[in-house]
């Protein structure tokens, strides 16, 4: 469904990401872990288009994206979190998750935005996260794990095909950490594609149908949780013996 | 070709003077935030000091500099203690200053105005209408001291932000507040210091600019654009491309002015900021704006 | 037991907004691992920020070294001793790494002094000496964290008070950062650190607390935290994994 | 009560200054020795920051708020020409001390007196007469420089010299035209002309360059701001321009020589006034004096008058007296008052003696010439007008 | 040490606990009052039978006149946080346009005015374009340039007479009477801009131009096309101005680039946003009746001088220290907001 071709991105001397090629399947929940600074962010960035990739192509549906802006690839059905939460300041949060929902057309851009049928959408979705009491508070003045949380509601909001999460899980308490994971999953289910980098090893190995491993900008493992973690080029580069331990 | 020479000479001349005018402007947005839409009001204020010293002691400007400077520093304390101490901490800083500087202006504009009468003043020591002449090519001596003043007085500046730790204090400030707070900088002094230093500089410009320009109090106004215009062009803070750009663009502007007439001098800083926001938005020395 | 750092039953707030913490408390032990739990929005950063002098606190007080820290300023607070790293990180993007490094020692007076301990600490985060001379503000965002910490070790504070350490680190360097902290507690530096990867947090703490609510609900040993059924189930996720 | 809108701050915040002193000092004078007809005036000066919509909006004050009898005139053509169609709809007789430009007075309102001696087009006339008349065929200057500020006044002044065209940009169509232009009638070649934008212009130095360069004879400089006089007079000087002769359309104040010092030596400008020029006016009934006027300004004051004081001086005369002789305060009255004015029965005023044609515009006046010479405005041309005409001083002995 | 209660227990109390901290938003307003201010205002002119007026009606005129001004940099201004001060650019090419075919062909300014805001419209998507590619400082900056650009040019376009400018037929009417067409111009314009401004701001375009005010990464990744948001607020803005524009010209009888052209116009728009309330309905036009307030104040009582620019300063400065969200907004934060002044 989403191809990314030989991508590559430099800043200056830095190759963030270099000659990077991986694919998602329709339907699966894929992880891309990998060390810090592996350029996974750089590489949803650049799918997302919130960056100009040096090089490469994307495409999503058979389509090549990478010549579009970021809008039109949100409009066709890719969305994203940042991992270092975006959030607008003097919006209360109802707004926020609201400005992500579709426009269609010069007629829907003058329809009144807070209509009774995105209200009832958007509480829904807040409601489901557990953080309907922050409704109308102001987008800026929350704690960072309530941050995420909007995020992902404001992403949910446009009914996309597609997400990309950037570590969704830091800084989100356990117990509700499981109840996102049933939410993904549900989503999942219902034929959402989720693309999703964490660091947090015990949920991708619960959550994702296949991992990618990126290391200094390219791919360097693929495959199922089980093969990955087995991989000694992952051990070494990322895990660095630490799952023996959790278990 | 002495015709050209002439030309490049005029326009560093004029440059000097207007890299000065503008670096105080560039410190203060590049430490506070703050647009200072005030500054040319208060190189005003610098102005009618030397003016005065000069009329009732017969100072030379370069001499009376100095005081300038130091009367100024204190007026930006003043600004600083009533307003800015209060704003930082506001959410909507930065727009907020551009309105209060604004605000600003008017007062010393009126204050100016009220003590001073709006009758035009300018300082003449012997030097403000002489000039070297090398060949044909002449170099007008006030400009030239000027530019030389303001060089010295840039080259200091940024020496001290770059080598002292103050100067350290100042650079933390600028990008994340609340993080060099928790290193253990005091932030307010910072702010302090730095903004008396900024409008420190525009009285220092104000000394020389009473012998180059002549001057009234509602002047400032004419300058307020084509300052602003140098330090976008330089990129905002950056206070080397506000020097560079205050040069490039005054012989820029006078070979316009020999080509296609004085109407047009004026519009060579207003089409050039425009292109250069096309081509390279956060300005000649500008960082570029970070994403994601 | 003496205790270095008391707090005891404060009130603090954003501007003239409710009240987010009602009465928390909450003592620290020289040369120990504090950890403190809690559901998202519990007012755990909060807490952390009205001790550093962040946030005015509005009733209850904070006493160091039986001093009483009301109304000092945060650079004050870091003078005597207790340093913080809060949730964003907190650094000077337009920065090298190395000027913040030194950044981390301002407060020292002796520049050669200060030049070898950011030496030292680079030798211990290689990948900080690597990329010395990269601004801050481009790096990943487990670089990031790992400079945050790495700073405030420059100074040698009495506490170190860490806001979530290990977010978005990768496990690797998730496990060498709670070494970092017990190598730092072993030194005698006393840790203070909020975490949402709550059982790995407390699994290298020796005293946990329980915030929610605005309140501390349940402070004590970090293994009875640990153990204790209703804790799973309300903040650890629920199952029981150790 | 009389009202005036005046630019006290902003661009031409130095004759507005004055014009209030003038205007103050004449209504002073007339409470003084009675009021008109037993009343005492009331003078309300406002500013208008040298900005027009204000002047309008402070003219529309004066006659719906304030309900003045009368009006004043406000300073240069820029903020006369809005005002003139405000006042021309209310009916009121706007005597205009500084609004030279011929396009005022020919927009057909029947409300207008100019209380200078002719449109600006016109003043070029009295150069080139002076040059004619002064000065031997071998020494006059052959070659010009003419700058001007892009102002309604300066230009208005240059298209006279250069012998334009004064169009209404508003049907297109001309007003009059200049052709030849008194430079070229005075077989003078222009070899460099060049225009400054009205404000925030600062490049002088370049400016002077290229006058020099162009190494005309006579320089002419054109423009209704005092300020800008001084920093072209303070460039020439340091380039060290040489002409013969150089003169300027504004520069009569003590600020100019004050800016200019010696460099102001034997500079030329016209005026509409001269200290010692012996016109004999009248206020309050009786004659007073030009001299009167200089021992009352400076008694008021502390200071010599100048020409911007001097001017609505005799504006405020001039409507003194229009309404004594309409012995009503009704506009209408004093308009039909003014304009049956002549020769034989004038309007006296310090600056002498006015009659108007249809337009507004005096009939039969001509422009003074002065020169600074040692720091001292004399007055040196017609030199037919009265005996206390000084020597001219030529050629320019450099800047 | 501490213990805790049941599961549910804490449960239960953390509900209480949130519903403690949550916000209650206050959705009621008048609008019964903007009506009845517009009827009211309709009504005025019959003032003039019993009296002159004249100046009175002057006044609420040039109120309504910035009130269409202000109205319109709000959303650009307001809504998308991009504080422009070139806006009298577009008040100019109005101004100008309109006038123009007043001179030439006779057509009133009043029928040509929603003409002339369209050009001035096309201009701002134009200028837009270029400009609206740099955001905060760098955007003030460049909008003032713009100011002082097309001002040079105008000054030297011998078509609409350079820098001395155009004088306007005034109307042929009693005096009386000869500033109602305008004056009611104004009045319907200003009530259409502040629908409009309604419209706009409840409207999914508005909630777009308020994210992009605050992030436009996230906007754009929102699904908002940020780039063609933002240029057509400023050509949404640029109408309203380029129409108050047109009419004023013909008002003032006489154009000229220092009557539109000058920096005190576009900063009274801007002070009127931001001190009645930026991103308001209401601000703008509370704005602008203060600062006309102001303005007259100190005309009638300290004459015009020195100590009036003084004096507006420090009432600026005064304002923008105590209300930094502008009346409106700031009183709205302390839940003070009187609800006839509620128009959002
Ligand atoms: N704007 C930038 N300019 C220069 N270098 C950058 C920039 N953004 C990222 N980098 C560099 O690119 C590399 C990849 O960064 P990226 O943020 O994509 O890593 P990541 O895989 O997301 O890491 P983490 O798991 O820590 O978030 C890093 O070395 C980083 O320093
Ligand atoms: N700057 C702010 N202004 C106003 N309220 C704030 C601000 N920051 C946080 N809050 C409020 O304070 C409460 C507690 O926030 P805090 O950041 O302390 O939570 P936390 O326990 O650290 O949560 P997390 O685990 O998600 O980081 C939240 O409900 C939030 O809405
Ligand atoms: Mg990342
Ligand atoms: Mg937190």
């Amino acid at each position: 469904m989403l191809e990314v071709k030989n991508m590559s991105k430099r800043f200056g001397g830095i190759r963030a990401v270099d000659d990077c090629s991986f694919t998602v399947r329709k339907g699966e929940i894929t992880a891309l872990i990998g060390p810090n600074g592996a350029g996974k962010t750089t590489a949803f960035n650049c799918i997302s288009r919130t960056m100009a990739p040096t090089s490469g192509e994307v495409w999503l549906d058979g389509e090549r994206i990478d010549g579009l802006r970021p809008h039109q690839i949100t409009r066709r059905g890719l969305s994203r979190t940042f991992q270092i939460s975006r959030n607008l300041a003097d919006m209360t949060v109802l707004e926020n998750v609201i400005c992500q929902s579709r426009t269609e057309g010069w007629r829907d851009m003058f329809r009144p935005a807070l209509s009774e049928a995105e209200i009832a959408k958007a509480m829904g979705i807040l409601d489901f996260l557990g953080i309907t009491r922050i409704a109308q508070e102001d987008g800026s003045n929350l704690s960072y794990g309530q941050k995420k949380l909007m995020d992902l509601a404001a992403l949910l909001m446009s009914d996309p095909k597609i997400i990309l999460l950037d570590e969704p899980a830091g800084g989100v308490n356990p117990t509700l950490l499981e109840e996102i994971v049933g939410h993904i999953r549900e989503l999942n289910a219902k034929g959402l594609t989720v693309l999703i980098v964490e660091h947090n090893m015990e949920l991708i190995m619960r959550l994702s149908d296949r991992v990618v491993v990126m290391a200094q900008g390219t791919v360097i493992a693929e495959g199922t949780p089980e093969e990955v973690r087995a991989d000694p080029a992952v051990l070494d580069a990322y895990l660095g013996g630490v799952l023996e331990a959790e278990e | 070709m002495a015709d050209i020479i002439q030309i490049v000479v005029l326009g560093l001349a004029l440059g000097g003077v207007y890299a000065l005018m503008g670096s105080g402007l560039s410190l203060v947005f590049g430490v506070m935030r703050i647009v200072n839409l005030a500054h040319p009001s208060l190189i005003m204020g610098g102005a009618y000091v030397a003016y005065w010293g000069f009329r009732l002691y017969g100072v030379d400007p370069l001499i009376a500099l100095p005081v300038a400077a130091i009367i100024l520093a204190a007026t930006g304390v003043l600004l600083y203690k009533l307003i800015f101490e209060r704003e930082a901490k506001s959410a909507k800083y930065s727009e907020m200053t551009v309105l209060l500087t604004f605000a600003i202006a008017m007062i010393v504009e009126g204050g100016l105005a009220t003590a001073f009468t709006n009758t035009q003043r300018v300082t003449s020591p012997g030097y403000a209408t002489d000039a070297f002449f090398i060949g044909s090519v002449f170099i007008p001596k006030g400009q030239l001291y000027a530019g030389m003043v303001s060089l010295a007085l840039i080259a200091a500046l940024a020496l001290f932000l770059k080598y002292s730790r103050f100067g350290y204090a100042i650079r933390a400030t600028t990008q994340n507040r609340e993080a060099a707070e928790l290193m253990g900088v005091n932030v307010n002094m910072v702010g302090l210091v730095s903004f008396a230093i900024g409008i420190g500089l525009a009285g220092a410009a104000g000394a020389l600019v009473s012998f180059v320009f002549s001057f009234f109090p509602s002047k400032h106004w004419e300058w307020v654009a084509v300052l602003m215009s140098l330090v976008v062009l330089g990129g905002m803070g950056s206070i080397l491309g506000t020097v560079v750009a205050a040069y490039v663009l005054s012989v820029l502007a006078a070979f316009v002015g020999y080509f296609f007439g004085a109407t047009w001098s004026v519009l060579t800083f207003y089409l050039a900021l425009f292109v250069v926001l096309l081509v390279r938005p956060q300005g000649l020395f500008g960082e570029k704006p970070e994403m994601a | 037991m003496s205790e270095l750092l008391e707090v005891k039953d404060i009130v603090a707030g954003y501007g003239d907004g409710p009240a987010i913490l009602n009465g928390a408390s909450l003592t620290v032990q020289p040369g120990k691992v504090h950890c403190i739990i809690g559901p998202n929005g519990a007012g755990k950063s909060t807490l952390l920020k009205a001790i550093c002098g962040m946030l005015p606190v509005r009733s209850g007080n904070v006493r160091f070294k039986g001093e009483s820290l009301a109304g000092l300023r945060p650079d004050q607070i870091l003078q005597k001793g207790i340093c913080f790293v809060p949730q964003e990180r907190a650094l000077f993007p337009k920065m090298t790494v190395r000027e913040n490094l030194r950044m981390g020692g301002f407060s020292l007076k002796d520049q050669s002094d200060l030049e070898r301990r950011v030496d030292e600490i680079e030798e211990q985060f290689p990948i900080l000496k690597e990329r010395r001379d990269q601004h801050a503000g481009t790096m990943s965002g487990g670089q990031q964290q790992t400079l945050a910490m790495a700073r405030t070790m420059i100074l040698r504070p009495d506490i170190v008070m860490l806001d979530e350490p290990s977010l978005g680190l990768a496990p690797k360097i998730v496990q060498q950062v709670f070494d970092i902290m017990k190598v730092m507690a072993d030194t005698g530096i006393t840790i203070l650190i909020v975490e949402q990867n709550a059982l790995l947090g407390l699994r290298n703490a020796d005293w946990g607390l329980v915030l929610d609510l605005g309140r501390s609900l349940f402070e004590g040993p970090a293994n009875d935290v640990l153990e204790d059924d209703r804790i799973q189930e309300l903040y650890l996720g629920g199952k029981k994994v150790a | 009560k009389i009202g005036a809108s005046l630019p006290l701050t902003g661009a031409f915040s130095i004759a507005g200054t004055k014009h209030q002193q003038g205007y103050e000092l004449c209504v002073d004078l007339i409470n003084e020795g009675g009021g008109i007809m037993g009343e005492q005036v009331d003078l309300i000066v406002s500013d208008n920051r040298s900005d027009p919509a204000t002047a309008i909006n402070q003219y529309e004050r004066f006659i719906n708020v304030d309900g003045v009898d009368a009006v004043f005139g406000t300073f240069s053509s820029r903020l006369s020409f809005p005002v003139a169609n405000i006042l021309a709809r209310n009916g009121y007789v706007h005597p205009v001390p500084a609004g030279g430009a011929l396009r005022i007075y020919t927009q057909g309102h029947q409300n207008l007196f100019y209380f200078q001696p002719n449109a600006a087009e016109y003043i070029g006339v009295s150069l080139t007469g002076m040059i004619a008349d002064l000065i031997d065929e071998g020494s006059r200057p052959q070659t010009a420089a003419v700058v001007a500020a892009d102002d309604f006044f300066a230009n208005a002044v240059e298209a006279g010299f250069l012998g334009t065209e004064v169009i209404d940009p508003a049907d297109g169509s001309v007003v009059e035209d200049m052709a030849p232009g008194y430079l070229a009638e005075a077989g003078i070649e222009v070899v460099y002309s060049e225009k400054w934008p009205e404000e925030g212009f600062n490049d002088w130095l370049n400016l002077a360059n290229s006058i020099k360069r162009s190494e005309a004879d006579l320089i002419i400089a054109l423009t209704a701001s005092a300020e800008e006089a001084v920093q072209l007079t303070r460039a020439l000087q340091t380039v060290r321009a040489e002409p013969m002769m150089v003169y300027y359309s504004q520069g009569t104040q003590a600020e100019f020589y004050e800016g200019t010092g010696d460099a102001s030596e034997s500079i030329l400008m016209h005026t509409s006034w001269h200290p010692s020029a012996p016109y004999n006016g009248e206020l309050n009934g009786e004659p007073f004096s030009n001299q009167d006027f200089v021992d009352a300004f400076s008694e008021a004051y502390g200071a010599e008058p100048d020409e911007d004081s001097a001017i609505p001086f005799a504006v405020c005369q001039g409507i003194e007296q229009a309404i004594r002789g309409a012995g009503t305060t009704d506009n209408a009255a004093m308009g039909e008052w003014l304009y049956a004015r002549t020769a034989d029965e004038p309007v006296r005023t310090i600056l002498g003696r006015f009659s108007w044609d249809s337009r507004g515009l005096p009939i039969d006046k001509p422009f003074l010439i002065a020169q600074w010479n040692g720091g001292e405005l004399q007055f040196v041309y017609p030199t037919d007008e009265f005996p206390e005409v000084s020597e001219l001083s030529h050629p320019k002995d450099g800047f | 040490m501490s213990n805790i209660g049941e599961t549910s227990d804490i449960l239960a109390q953390r509900k209480t606990y949130n519903a403690g901290l949550s916000q209650v938003s206050d959705k009621s307003r008048a609008t019964w009052f903007p009506l009845l201010l517009l009827a009211l205002l309709t009504a005025l002119p019959a003032l003039q039978l019993v009296g002159n007026y004249n100046y009175l009606i002057h006044l609420v005129l040039y109120t309504l006149c910035y009130v269409v001004m202000a109205s319109g940099w709000n959303i650009l201004g307001g809504y998308a946080g991009y504080i422009s001060l070139g806006h009298n650019v577009f008040f100019a090419v109005g101004g100008y346009f309109a006038g123009m075919v007043f001179a030439r062909l006779g057509i009133s300014t009043i029928i040509i005015a929603p003409i002339a805001g369209l050009v001035a419209a096309a201009l701002g998507y134009l200028i837009g374009l270029i400009t609206l590619r740099v955001r905060g400082p760098s955007f003030i900056i460049s909008s003032l340039a713009l100011v002082m650009i097309f001002r040079i040019a105008f000054e030297n376009w011998h078509f609409v007479g350079g820098a001395a400018g155009v004088s306007l037929q005034a109307n042929d009417m009693d005096v009386q009477w000869a500033k109602l067409p305008y004056y009611y111009a104004f009045l319907a314009m200003a009530a259409f801009a502040l629908w409009a401004s309604y419209r706009i701001r409840h409207s999914k375009f508005g909630l777009g131009l308020r994210a992009i005010s605050k992030d436009e990464v996230k906007a754009e990744s929102a699904g908002i096309d940020t780039r063609f948001y933002k240029v057509l607020a400023c050509a949404i803005s640029a109408f309203f101005v380029g129409m108050a524009g047109a009419v004023w010209g013909e008002y003032l009888t006489y154009i000229r680039p220092n009557i539109f052209l000058v920096i005190l116009i576009s900063v009274n728009m801007v002070l009127m946003c931001i001190l009645g309330g930026k991103g308001t309905v209401a601000g703008p036009a509370l704005g602008a009746v203060l600062i006309v307030a102001f303005n007259e104040f100190f005309v009638a009582t300290l004459g015009a001088s020195a100590v009036n620019i003084m004096a507006t300063g420090v009432i600026m400065a005064v304002a923008l220290m105590f209300f930094p969200n502008g009346i409106i907004g700031t009183l709205a934060k302390h839940r003070k907001l009187p609800r006839i002044l509620n128009w959002d």
